[in-house]
């Protein structure tokens, strides 16, 4: 049976560095292929070179075993490929209806748009993906988790044969992660091929039919998914065993010595009511779903946004957080859960990214800059994280998603910060790089930082925090420590007791 | 938590919330505004609300509405076009040199208005096509256009028009004034296109996120192109116009013209970083602008502080309509 | 407008209004017509409007449309282009208000012109300007906004010059009268030619400029035109001053000139001329002394 | 693979690899330009290489040269200033004022210099703390500025300056003219600033990434309110050469110089988006300009034509530049 789609030998190089080389890569109809490897492999540039977006230096890509020459997503649109992409595709100031059609608009009769139908149809889609979005209102104004939908709403409207869906679960709850699943497998019987990217192994298990690993830009291997383990292909992605990604559960908190201490601190004049201690060299979990309110609460915390009510002491005494740099004099820092939006200067390169906020350190007694030794230091900072980048003047745009976050973590390792908010520290990054971040933040708990840990990943929680507190619809449902930590008891209070 | 959310409203909650949604749309702030000025304006001055000075000011207003009107579709998608002055100048030149050459007026305009367009497609191929920034293409062509224009009339004011041509400027139709039926004209057009239209969709997209409209298969370079030839095309209009009201091409006119036009969209609510706003709202702003330069003058606020008083309005205006966006 | 005016107050309930509408009012030239007619109208009781077009004869139009609104009886109007500014004479027309033009005329029904004799001030500065020179010598023209009275003294300089076949025009460039780049085009002017003689200019910002170019060159031109500003009189009284005359127009006598023209006509003075040209006087050295507008 | 890569060059590729980053730094390209016009009118033009005419260029470029550090920082943070020519007017009419009122001349330059910083900070206050676009900001206050400088002024120039105020304008210092020394004092300043402080590479963040900037810890709208202040302090500079030079406060002095200025930034490789380019770049586009300005003229090419010339070597130029970013 030749295969629905066939690559065949692709490389691509960017300038400096080589992206793919000889890639090969088969999908059936009916068949949904995994692909994986470490953050940076290549399986994003893969697949756009799949869709149109690059074009490859070498190799082919043949569907229904005829060859293919893309120049652009419109043609491999029209050859029935689709793609739900990793970073969103989105205009914000649209709504979901006009997102979901752009560029395939339903006409009326006079050749004007015909909003009620495409409404309809849209409310089709929904229902399929059992959801329920406000068809009218800018789509920046929803969850992340609602425009992870109607971006694939929007793949699915393609009807396309061949789909390619790149992480698209990293912004979903488990619950939500089941719902696409099932779509998934109803494309299935429809003998749609897919390719699914992601991080998590538990979903490659649960959904795809086989595997392929790449490491650094080439196939390591492909497999039939029954004939392969998650610590095998793990291996294989990473060049190593990974015995635990978790490190040896320790804990450095000292729970007599509050470090910081939030008395009482409101959002909006009539939100909640938040209060929360953090301990020395503790690491709290927040926990809950997409959109519960943690960001928010970080955000407060910072004085990123302006808390309407807010009553905080650092190591007893009162202080007033009103602005990311007070909160940094005094040293808290935060790592925000958009690296491009939030996190990096992109057009800065590694160096610069990495001493942003650190310069007056390299400053003598003239206030300007010594460059010399803010490059060292810079450099050690990316060693120790250990950022895959050809030099610290790489621009931090060339690197791969994982490598980005880590120059993100770097900067904050130069300063003495007492208290790190990681808000989804791993979310996007592959399982090497996920263990060296945990192991990383269980060294800086070990000098007496205290961290505060935003994140949707249940496993990520358990295996790291010493504490929890869980969110549900922007209040902390609860606080959860020792025995009680686990994960049917922070599930039950992150659904708001539904699910018990 | 979105499973359980939201059946689209058709209850009775239903006004308050079209109340709510009305306040967000982008003309409501502009319009408050406008209404504000103008009944100040109407209070303190007694020859304001005549109907005579109605009409004199939707015509003073109309050549900057509609420059501002290609001026929004080139905001709308992130970019700029400060060549309408010149270009203006340029077109109603043309149309006056062809017409004092024997051409019949018609196919004058016409070929007038062609000018714009070819013009405005111009700066529109560097933009799409050669990727470089709208704000710096049309600055450059801006003392292109000029230039032309100056070239084309040796410096002088073109005169001598037939008198039929003195209509678009100075008849009316059905009890309309020229300028304002065509000022009408050219924001129907607008309203339909981007409303109405994919084409519009398109523009709102780009001006939101240029890469994602290309990832969802739209050809953006042809679109930015339709957007600068579409601005060109309207400053021409408005070249139509001046000419025949002033019965002369002048080289000369329309200096600082794309600043007003400019303050015309953005007064009307428009993101200056595109994606977001009305073409209604645009013709609300320059409507604005008129009643600020009419009532002034009517006040007789003397020259020097008019300037003062029109820029603490301009920056009140955006001050509080900006308010909003937290 | 039946409304009469006694010399001293206000007949029946209606005030005098009387609206100027300046071409620019960045010009002391401009600025002084614009003192003498309030002096004049407030010896008449009378409420004067005046208004700013800065060069843009579109927003001249638009000026004179706001002022009919204010309910004007003598429009005085200085154009910024003589043709383009017909919308606004026929609006007045209409609205029966009597129109002068001053400075330049105006294309359609104006009731009335007054205006120095432009031709005369370029003939008569480029002819000294020639016999300083004694017929020998390298000249360039400073010109400026393409209207018709700046083309009347550029034609008027060039007719002087032609009499005189020692005297070769060089160049000619655009100063914009303003004194800015009037200085910056004269500097490119000099270094272009080394061996110039002397210079034009349109008017006396211009050659307020053109004069700190030329002395910052040291070099020896002779540099002549057209207004008599202030601060042109005060340099050309100074010894060995490179600037060596301009011909003097009289702002204060234009306006009221033409504020005499325009009550005549608006009190319905069937005989009243249509047209007063106004002398232009030649100030040198000698007479700069005595000289003021 | 990228590990195994650079210790930074010490080796014998050193030469070809710094001429491969020297290539890739902002001003490259546009030094690049600036030779090549300047050999063709060195080569066309028999007046153009004397030395009587590079100080006569330099003088000229000066003033846009001035304005345009100021618009850099600026447009370095994403922003632009198009107050700058009547905030210089301004400034330099006050000075002018003073002076005549009898105030001693250096105490009269100061506060016109601080009118100009205050001026600039009243654009910061608007854009950095009520978050409003720049472009439309200084749009706004461009009219007041102009409105202010005619008010002060009545309209007339102000004349008869103390004679030792020539100084700045027409005077010189170890032989070389007072508007040049000055010129190359502001960029020196500039540069130090921008590649060797703190400061600097904040502003380039903020043109990077303004939110990311933001929660790193750095005060953006102080840095912004300074860039703004700035701006207005450069103008101010600009300013008292020109009324030096002039010897007389021209209260309508500077239209169109915010365009000019914005070209010399834009020609000298910077990223009118933010972020990206440098002083030094800045200052070889306003000679650029300054050439063509000077060169065009001594020529004899007819002011017309300038303009047409003028416009398609900036889009040349910028063309050019463009191409490299893939
Ligand atoms: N536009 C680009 N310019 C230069 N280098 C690029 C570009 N896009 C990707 N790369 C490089 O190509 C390599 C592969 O990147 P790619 O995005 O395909 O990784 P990935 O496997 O999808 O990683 P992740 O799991 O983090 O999404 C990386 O080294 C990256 O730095
Ligand atoms: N721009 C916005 N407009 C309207 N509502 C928003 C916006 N951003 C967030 N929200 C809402 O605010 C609430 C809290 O969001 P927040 O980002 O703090 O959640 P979170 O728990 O950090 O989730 P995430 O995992 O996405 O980071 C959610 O209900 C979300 O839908
Ligand atoms: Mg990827
Ligand atoms: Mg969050």
């Amino acid at each position: 049976m030749t295969p629905l789609l066939s690559l065949r030998h692709i490389s691509k190089s960017f300038p400096g560095v080589k992206a793919l080389q000889d890639v090969s890569l088969d999908v059936h109809a009916g068949e949904v292929h995994a692909l994986l490897g470490e953050n940076g492999a290549g399986k994003s540039t893969l697949m756009k070179i799949l869709c149109g977006i690059y074009r490859q230096d070498e190799g082919d890509i043949i569907i229904d075993g005829k060859t293919c020459d893309f120049h652009g997503y419109q043609d491999a649109l029209n050859a029935g490929v689709g793609i739900i992409f990793q970073e969103f595709s989105l205009i914000p100031d649209l709504d979901a209806v006009d997102n979901i059609f752009l560029g395939r608009e339903l006409r009326n009769r006079l050749g004007l748009r015909d909003r009620p139908g495409m409404i309809r149809e849209a409310q089709r889609l929904f229902d399929r993906l059992k959801v329920s979005i406000p068809m009218d209102c800018p789509i920046a104004e929803l969850s992340v988790a609602d425009q992870q939908f109607i971006e694939i709403a929007k793949a699915l409207s393609l009807d396309a044969r061949i789909l390619v869906l790149d992480e698209p679960t990293a912004t979903l709850t488990p619950s939500e992660a089941d719902h696409l699943f099932t779509i998934m497998r109803e494309l299935r019987e429809q003998q749609v091929g897919m390719v699914f990217i992601s991080h998590h192994m538990e979903e490659i298990f649960t959904i795809c039919d086989r595997v392929t690993v790449m490491r650094d830009g080439e196939k390591v291997d492909d497999c039939d998914i029954v004939s392969t383990t998650p610590d095998d292909l793990i291996e294989k992605m990473v060049g190593r065993r990974v015995e635990n990604i978790f490190p040896e559960h320790r804990c450095d908190a000292d729970y007599h010595d509050v470090v910081l201490d939030i008395e009482a601190l409101r959002l909006d004049t009539n939100g909640p009511e938040h209060s929360l201690k953090l301990h020395r060299g503790e690491i709290l979990g927040f926990a809950g779903l997409v959109g519960s309110g943690r960001t928010e609460l970080a955000m407060g915390l910072i004085g990123a946004t302006r808390p309407a009510h807010a009553k905080v002491s650092m190591e007893g005494k009162p202080v007033k957080l009103r602005h990311p740099a007070t909160a940094l004099k005094l040293g808290i820092g935060l790592l925000p859960e958009s690296r491009k939006t939030q996190g990096l200067i992109l057009p800065f390169s590694c160096r610069d990214n990495i001493s942003l906020n650190n310069l007056t350190q390299f400053q003598g007694a003239l206030p300007l800059i010594r460059r010399g030794q803010e490059s060292r230091t810079a450099a050690e900072l990316m060693a120790s994280v250990r950022v895959k980048a050809p030099s610290p003047e790489t621009p931090v745009g060339d690197l791969s998603g994982g490598n980005q976050q880590k120059v993100v973590i770097a900067r904050w390792l130069g300063h003495q910060c007492k208290v790190l908010i990681f808000d989804e520290p791993t979310r996007g990054i592959d399982v090497g790089a996920k263990s060296e971040i945990y192991a990383l933040m269980k060294e800086l708990t070990a000098q007496g930082v205290s961290i505060i840990m935003i994140s949707s990943e249940l496993p990520e929680v358990l295996g790291l925090c010493d504490r929890a507190a869980v969110f549900y619809h922007g209040r902390i449902a609860a606080e959860l420590q020792g025995e009680d930590l686990n994960s049917q008891s922070i599930m039950h209070h992150a659904t708001g007791g539904l699910s018990s | 938590m979105s499973q359980l959310a939201s059946t689209p409203g058709t209850t009775r909650q239903s006004l308050s919330l079209r109340l709510a949604r009305w306040r967000r749309t982008p003309v409501f702030y502009p319009l408050i505004g406008f209404i504000v000025v103008f009944i100040a304006m109407a209070v303190i001055n007694d020859n304001f609300l005549t109907s005579s000075n109605m009409v004199n000011l939707a015509r003073q207003a109309s050549i900057i509405a509609i420059i501002a009107a290609g001026m929004s579709l080139a905001i709308l998608t992130g970019g700029i076009d400060l060549s309408v002055g010149p270009v203006m100048a340029l077109s109603g030149t043309v149309m006056a040199g062809l017409m004092v050459a024997g051409v019949p007026p018609v196919l004058a305009i016409v070929l007038g208005l062609l000018v714009g367009a070819a013009f405005g497609a111009f700066n529109g191929v560097f933009v799409a096509f050669a990727g470089m920034p709208p704000i710096i293409v049309t600055l450059a062509t801006m003392g292109i256009a000029r230039g032309l224009g100056l070239i084309y009339t040796g410096g002088y004011p073109i005169s001598g028009l037939p008198q039929e041509f003195a209509f678009f400027g100075r008849g009316s139709l059905a009890g309309i004034e020229m300028p304002i039926l065509i000022m009408i004209g050219v924001y129907a057009i607008g309203y339909v296109l981007l409303s109405h239209t994919a084409t519009g969709r398109y523009l709102y997209a780009i001006g939101g996120n240029e890469e994602a409209t290309r990832l969802s298969g739209i050809r953006v370079s042809r679109y930015k192109l339709l957007v600068y030839t579409l601005s060109g095309t309207t400053a021409a209009i408005a070249g139509l116009i001046l000419t025949s009201r002033l019965m002369s091409g002048q080289p000369n006119a329309g200096v600082g013209f794309e600043l007003d036009a400019i303050a015309a969209v953005v007064l009307g609510g428009a993101a200056i970083t595109g994606g977001r706003g009305m073409i209604l709202g645009t013709l609300v702003g320059a409507l604005l602008l008129g009643v600020l330069n009419n009532g002034l003058n009517l006040m007789g606020v003397s020259p020097y502080l008019q300037n003062v008083i029109k820029g603490l309005i301009i920056l009140l205006a955006i001050y509080i309509s900006r308010k909003r966006t937290p | 407008g039946t409304a009469l005016a006694t010399g001293t107050a206000v007949a029946d309930d209606h005030t005098l209004t009387i609206g100027m509408s300046f071409q620019e009012l960045n010009n002391e030239y401009f600025v002084t017509m614009q003192e003498a007619l309030e002096s004049a109208a407030d010896s008449l009781g009378a409420e004067v409007i005046t208004t700013d077009a800065r060069h843009d004869v579109a927003k001249q139009v638009s000026d004179v449309e706001d002022m009919i609104q204010r309910g004007i009886d003598i429009l005085l109007l200085n154009p910024a282009d003589s043709v383009g500014v017909e919308t606004a004479v026929l609006a007045a027309k209409e609205a029966g208000v009597t129109t002068v033009a001053i400075d330049a005329q105006a294309n359609g029904p104006v009731d009335g012109f007054v205006g120095s004799k432009n031709y005369d001030a370029g003939y008569k500065a480029c002819d000294y300007l020639a016999q300083q020179l004694d017929g020998e010598g390298q000249v360039a023209l400073l010109d400026g906004i393409p209207v018709v009275p700046i083309l009347q003294r550029i034609d008027g300089c060039t007719a002087a010059l032609d009499e005189y076949p020692g005297i070769e025009v060089v160049d000619k460039q655009n100063g914009r009268q303003e004194r800015t780049h009037a200085m910056t085009v004269t500097e490119n002017i000099i270094q272009a030619h080394p061996d110039l003689d002397g210079l034009f200019s349109v008017n006396d910002i211009g050659s307020l400029g053109a004069l700190i170019a030329i002395n910052s060159s040291s070099k020896d031109i002779k540099l002549v035109s057209v207004d008599g500003h202030p601060e042109a009189v005060a340099e050309i009284q100074k010894a060995d001053s490179p600037f060596i005359a301009t011909s003097a127009q009289y702002p204060r006598d234009m306006v009221r000139l033409g504020l005499g023209l325009g009550l005549a006509k608006h009190w319905g003075a069937s005989t009243a001329p249509a047209e007063i040209p106004i002398d232009v006087e030649l100030i040198d050295r000698e007479k700069a002394a005595d000289f003021s507008w």
